[in-house]
């Protein structure tokens, strides 16, 4: 094991800090950062594609299938147990990535993005047709214990935000180290030139059948998280304009850095919440104008106003 | 085609809001009740169901803050304390209403939230109603689910579910026309459409085994082109089609299907027609069979509220009040009976226990909250046939299904009820 | 079999309203490789421009066949303000960004109209079905159709026919021609890029709101109504092949086809047999129909 | 003579109507350098990027230390130990120098891949632009990290299309003897794609001539140089 760099102190003092400062915020801010940090996770995975070349349309897909995983459990087998939910919709979304990702792996740029907007919006299709799973009302989730150990309300709500922040520091860590490492390397170098990589002996297509299964998996989590979270799903998780807005937040994150998602998702969230209140009427109007913004005037994306190297840090 | 401008109309509706705020006498004894209000403010559903909802909350609380209510509601406020109101918009989906739901109860501080629309919004804001321990009146949405697979102390319900707009429909139709034989349905692929037909197609069955269904039509919602779909329904040549098609995508249908002969082939009915009524006008072929989700808008009783509310809402908004708005004026008259049933400054607990089981008198007749230990409302049904007389459409033949005909009795599930006590009850 | 007659006209119906749509897409991706989100919202404000002006005509007391002449009047003032403003008041800075971000700035343009057409029109519904009406009806196979119909056909060839001519007859296509398939010699070559690509958003738009604005007589216009279209004709130039106008004629039957016959068929998959196709024709043609794969240059 | 490295038998390659290559025959001896000449369109880049299987051959086969690699894709090629430098240089344009190095020591030998990146940087004299990203770098330092790249999978036979092209006339030799010695530091047999004939002469061993897809010449450099067909079709003199 080396020594945390900046960006891993980073994660860690921020874990810390989320921890502690969790249990002095206001409900409504508590949930607000919960479901922040893992929509971060989405972004996260979504950063590592745009790292390895590839935007996804269609990251619904795997949100919306570790959501309505751990929905199932629940459902079906009447286990309330977040730690069961959480593992099996990490192994059904990296199943069907391992499926899909074989058909994804030779496609770039926008037709990488339609086949995954096609492939959640299959999913779509098939959940509003699923009268017993609700349709398009989907169905709640309640979490009753987490590893064995019954909750509580009010500490189901902590437990919940102690999770999503401390998946949110394990994968921001966990992905910086893997883009660091041999393996995670090749991704921007597949961005920049594939044939170049296949020209080194390493298989372009491995790459990215490996990345889209780390991003399903990271997605897949997240979406059950969300779930929790929220405690209630619905086939909605699954729809383009879902996918779209991870895709807005990735943009106005940038992929400078690992902790960029999280910052990212969190103005987001506190950004639609405000204009949500205070503009109900014209909120599409606002969220539009801000990403028009940060695209004009921050084309790396916000880690540029804390990114101490403007051009790209690795 | 006249009609007020948006733009100015909220204006003036911000300006209302903030007036009702600043209303408050500064060290007044009554602390004001502040009521979160959740309607569809953006998207398809807007026009025809969130803004007059939203319209009829602001006429209400006004004349309430204003004690100008017909009685039995002629006193000011609840109980004396003045409303004020927070608006949020109900589009973006479950998890961004469960978002603003927690927001406007911990953030904004209301006291008690009045919305939803959307049987998924009721749907996922109820158990997080629960959690936060806090008055919710859920005022529109229709999915029995909501009360059947769970049970709630915070949650009410008061309008009654959507069976019962099936269960009538099918009692409306089957009495039209006793020799009926072929059904055809044209419903929205979502909850709404889906669980509407199922219900009617199974009252139906329930009613009369032998009837066959040609096709059942599942359109994408807002697809707005039914080209196709009319071909197949005109193909089977059925008596009735049954749709629960509302506002722009009912609009679109009526539009492509009248020319082509649907209406003319087929008796049509529409159970959420009323929001088309007033701007469809005589382009609804006569002869089609309307509901309005209950005795609202053109059903409505005639009593003093009904009059107040038809005639205060379209001398403010130039249109006539549809069942959005009557079902407004359902939760924040329940509301008001309950607050001031509790007594002046007491707790919420005593407001919900003052609200279970309770009856109130509404625009739409009384109301009883008698399902679900007294937090899911009943109200009877109304059907009626379009006629036109001098290009003004009216309705004819009209019937009113009692509460109890057309709802299943306390502790059934709707769906065990229809298969299996339709035909008793009939 | 009447009811596969009924199949094959109802498909090429919902085609040709498909095709008025997805070419204006293509067009514009294909010279300024911009895949626009936008497109849907161009559709919806030709529908509510088509509302408000036939409206008004009507209510003048005018004579009811000039409302016609309302529809394509709306579409062509869509398309000369809003086209010309979005690409010089912001596209234009956009340029070189990459394609993916271009798609966002389209969104957030989307998003931006959705509530700037809502603060105009409000949200209550909008209708004028006079124009549908005019025409009568005919009988085929049993059914009825509205002549209104077989126009909207009619205009979708004449918009083809009028493509496939321009650009292969007129020195204005040629040149459409050569930058879709190489714009960097094209610059090179003294084409004024600068104005081609305002011509080439101005046409696009034009033809989204002429979808718009032939739509409106028969749907009720109302807020929201182009997110669905967006994604179905982004469906149909991707199964065509982006950028190619083959693609979209092709693109749009094969959808139009399909979802035709699952209606007939088998209404529960409707939902989602326009993606399946999608992904099937990706599958197999990884870039759609027409388009071949660019060979790389070392 | 040691033994054949790579050999091709009858290698053929059409695109349509046009022979890019026809009926190549021949043996690399193990160890040597190897210059192709030719005129553009010769079918001297078409002639590496069968070896290297970017092009899969019409017919004909190609075998490689005795084993067939005739329709192996690039990547299992490179893994055999045969790579190859581009004309127009193949870098990752927003790493930077070290890092494209990093790259491809990572594939080869995860282990040691910060010193062999090291090493290589400092063979090549790219030291000083190190931490430049590879996007902005001076065309000829493009070029040199190119090949480089090419050196980092430690092939035994390197192919290297026009080192030398997008060079200033000034650099060109310079550049070509830094970069033979650093590949015949590790024993590499070389073919090497070049125009200029200077360069030629002084480096190969060997030199094949290819016009119009075929091999019109092959042996060593002076016998090459004096064949009249050579010299009227590939060095482009006129006869007199």
């Amino acid at each position: 094991m080396r020594a945390p760099d900046r960006t891993e102190k980073i994660a860690l003092l921020g874990l810390f800090a989320l921890l502690a400062g969790g249990a002095f915020l206001p409900q409504w801010a508590l949930f607000l950062v919960t479901l922040a940090l893992a929509k971060g996770l989405v972004v996260l995975s979504l950063l590592l594609l745009m790292r390895t070349g590839l935007v996804s349309f269609g990251h619904g897909l795997y949100y919306c299938l570790g959501a309505y995983a751990a929905g199932m459990v629940g459902q079906l087998l009447h286990v309330g147990d977040a730690a069961v939910m959480l593992l099996v919709a990490l192994a059904v979304s990296c199943a069907v990535a391992l499926i899909v990702g074989l058909l994804l792996a030779s496609y770039r740029g926008i037709f990488f993005a339609m086949l995954s907007l096609a492939f959640s919006m299959i999913l779509y299709g098939l959940l509003v047709k699923s009268a017993a799973l609700g349709s398009t009302d989907g169905f709640n989730i309640t979490v009753t214990a987490a590893a064995g150990a019954s909750l509580s309300s009010a500490s189901r709500r902590y437990l919940l935000f102690a999770l999503s922040a401390s998946f949110a520091a394990m994968a921001a860590v966990g992905m910086h180290r893997f883009l660091g490492s041999h393996l995670g390397r090749l991704a921007p170098a597949v961005r920049d030139n594939e044939l170049r990589v296949e020209y080194l002996g390493a298989s372009v297509r491995r790459v990215v059948y490996l990345n889209t299964i780390i991003a399903a998996a990271l997605t897949g989590l997240a979406g059950a998280l969300t779930a929790l979270v929220v405690g209630h799903i619905d086939p909605e998780m699954a729809y383009w304009t879902t996918s779209g807005e991870f895709v807005f937040v990735a943009i106005l994150s940038g992929t400078a850095s690992v902790l960029a998602p999280f910052l990212g998702s969190l103005l987001f969230e506190l950004l639609r919440s405000f204009a949500y209140q205070y503009s109900p009427n014209t909120w599409q109007m606002v969220v539009g104008a801000a990403m028009l913004l940060v695209i004009m005037f921050l084309p790396t994306g916000l880690w540029a106003v804390f990114g101490r190297r403007g051009k790209r840090v690795a | 085609m006249a009609r007020p401008i948006p733009l100015f109309e909220g204006l003036a509706i911000l300006a209302i809001a903030s007036a009702a705020g600043a209303q408050q006498p500064a060290g007044a004894e009554v602390k004001p009740v502040k009521i979160g209000i959740v309607t569809f403010l953006s998207g398809a559903a807007a026009g025809p169901f969130g803004v007059p909802a939203r319209n009829g909350a602001e006429l209400l609380v006004e004349a309430i803050n204003a004690g100008s209510l017909p009685p039995p509601y002629a006193t000011k406020g609840f109980g004396g304390a003045p409303l004020s109101l927070a608006f949020i918009d109900e589009a973006g989906g479950t998890t961004k209403q469960v978002s603003e739901y927690r927001d406007l109860v911990q953030r904004q501080n209301v006291d008690v939230v009045v919305g939803y629309i959307s049987s998924g919004d009721c749907l996922a804001v109820a158990p997080v109603a629960e959690e936060l321990k806090k008055l919710t009146v859920l005022f529109d949405c229709g999915s029995p689910r909501i009360f059947e697979d769970a049970s709630y102390q915070y949650v009410f319900r008061t309008d009654a579910h959507a069976a019962m707009d099936s269960v009538g429909a099918a009692l409306y139709v089957t009495e039209l026309k006793p020799g009926l034989k072929k059904i055809a349905g044209i419903n929205q692929n979502y909850a709404w459409g889906q669980d509407s037909w199922n219900d009617f197609e199974s009252a139906i069955k329930a009613l009369k085994p032998a009837v066959e269904t040609t096709t059942s039509q599942m359109p994408k919602l807002l697809s707005g082109q039914y080209g196709a779909e009319i071909s197949a329904l005109l193909s089977g040549d059925p008596d009735v089609v049954h749709s629960s098609f509302w506002d722009g995508d009912l609009e679109a249908f009526v539009l492509q299907a009248a020319p082509r002969g649907v209406f003319a082939k087929s008796t049509v009915i529409l159970t959420a027609g009323e929001t088309a009524m007033a701007r469809l006008g005589a382009q609804i072929p006569d002869g089609t069979v309307i509901g309005a989700r209950g005795p609202h808008g053109v059903y409505a009783p005639d009593n003093q509220l009904n009059r107040w509310l038809r005639k205060a809402f379209f001398d403010r908004y130039g249109v006539a009040a549809t069942y959005p708005a009557y079902h407004m004026a359902q939760a924040l008259l329940g509301l008001k009976t309950a607050y001031e049933k509790a007594g002046s400054g007491a707790g919420q607990e005593k407001v919900i226990a003052a609200l279970e089981g309770s009856s109130f008198e509404t625009p739409s007749g009384t109301i009883r909250m008698a399902l679900a230990k007294g937090h899911q409302a009943i109200e009877e049904t109304v059907y009626g046939t379009t006629k036109t007389v001098k290009g003004q459409v009216t309705v004819v033949n009209v019937k009113r299904y009692p509460a109890e005909v057309v709802n299943p009795p306390e502790g059934m599930k709707t769906q065990d009820w229809i298969k299996a006590s339709l035909k008793r009850t009939k | 079999m009447g009811h596969v007659l009924a199949v094959v006209i109802d498909g090429i119906i919902y085609s040709s309203w498909l095709f008025i749509i997805a070419v204006g897409l293509t067009l514009i991706y294909g010279v300024m490789k911009i895949l626009n989100l936008a497109h849907g919202s161009f559709y919806a404000l030709g529908a509510y421009a088509a509302a408000s002006l036939v409206g008004r005509w009507l209510s003048a007391g005018r004579a009811p066949f000039g409302s016609y002449a309302m529809l394509i009047l709306a579409a062509i003032l869509v398309g000369l303000v809003v086209g010309p403003l979005i690409e010089r008041g912001l596209l234009r800075f956009m340029y070189g960004k990459d394609e993916i971000v271009l798609v966002l700035v389209t969104y957030a343009v989307f998003l931006i109209l959705e509530d700037a057409i809502k603060l105009v029109w409000g949200v209550d519904a909008y209708f004028v079905s006079e124009p549908y009406g005019l025409l009568g009806s005919l009988s085929i196979a049993g059914l009825t159709y509205p002549v209104y119909s077989a126009a909207l056909v009619v205009v979708s060839l004449l918009v083809g026919a009028a493509f496939a001519l321009a650009l292969k007859r007129t020195r204005q296509g040629k040149l459409l021609t050569a930058v879709i398939q190489d714009r960097e010699i094209s610059a090179a070559m003294g084409i004024d890029v600068r104005r081609v690509y305002l011509v080439t958003f101005t046409l696009g738009t034009m033809l989204a709101a002429t979808g718009g604005a032939l739509t409106a007589p028969t749907v009720s216009v109302v807020p929201g109504m182009g997110v669905e279209v967006i994604v179905l004709a982004f469906a149909v130039v991707v199964i065509g092949g982006l950028g190619s106008f083959a693609g979209a004629a092709l693109g749009s039957l094969i959808v139009g086809m399909v979802r035709s016959a699952a209606v007939h068929y088998l209404p529960a998959v409707e939902l989602f047999s326009v993606y399946a196709v999608m992904a099937v024709v990706l599958i197999a043609r990884p870039k759609g129909l027409f388009r071949a794969l660019e060979a790389r240059k070392i | 003579m040691a033994a054949a490295i790579l050999e091709t038998r009858g290698l053929s390659k059409t695109f349509g109507a046009v022979a890019a290559a026809s009926n190549i025959t021949i043996e690399i001896a193990e160890d040597t350098v190897v210059g192709l000449i030719g005129g553009n369109g010769a079918g001297k880049t078409t002639f590496i990027n069968l070896v290297t299987g970017y092009l899969k051959p019409t017919s004909g086969s190609i075998r490689y230390r005795g084993r067939d690699i005739t329709r192996l894709a690039p990547r299992q090629v490179t893994r055999l130990g045969i790579c190859r430098s581009f004309q127009i240089p193949q870098v990752f344009d927003t790493l930077t120098a070290y890092e494209n190095l990093l790259v491809g020591t990572g594939i080869v030998d995860s282990k040691d891949a910060a010193e062999a990146a090291e090493t290589i940087l400092a063979r090549f004299g790219l030291a000083p632009f190190r931490d430049a990203v590879a996007g902005v770098l001076p065309e000829g330092v493009r070029k040199l990290l190119d090949i480089a790249m090419a050196l980092v999978v430690k092939p035994r036979l390197l192919l290297l299309d026009e080192p030398t092209s997008g060079v200033s006339a000034g650099e060109k030799f310079a550049i070509m003897d830094l970069v033979l010695q650093a590949v015949r530091a590790a024993a590499v047999t070389v073919l090497f794609v070049e125009h200029d004939m200077e360069i030629v002469r002084r480096h190969a061993q060997r030199v094949l001539a290819f016009y119009d897809g075929r091999i019109i010449a092959d042996g060593r450099s002076e016998a090459v140089f004096a064949d009249a067909d050579v010299r009227r079709l590939v060095v482009g003199e006129q006869p007199c």
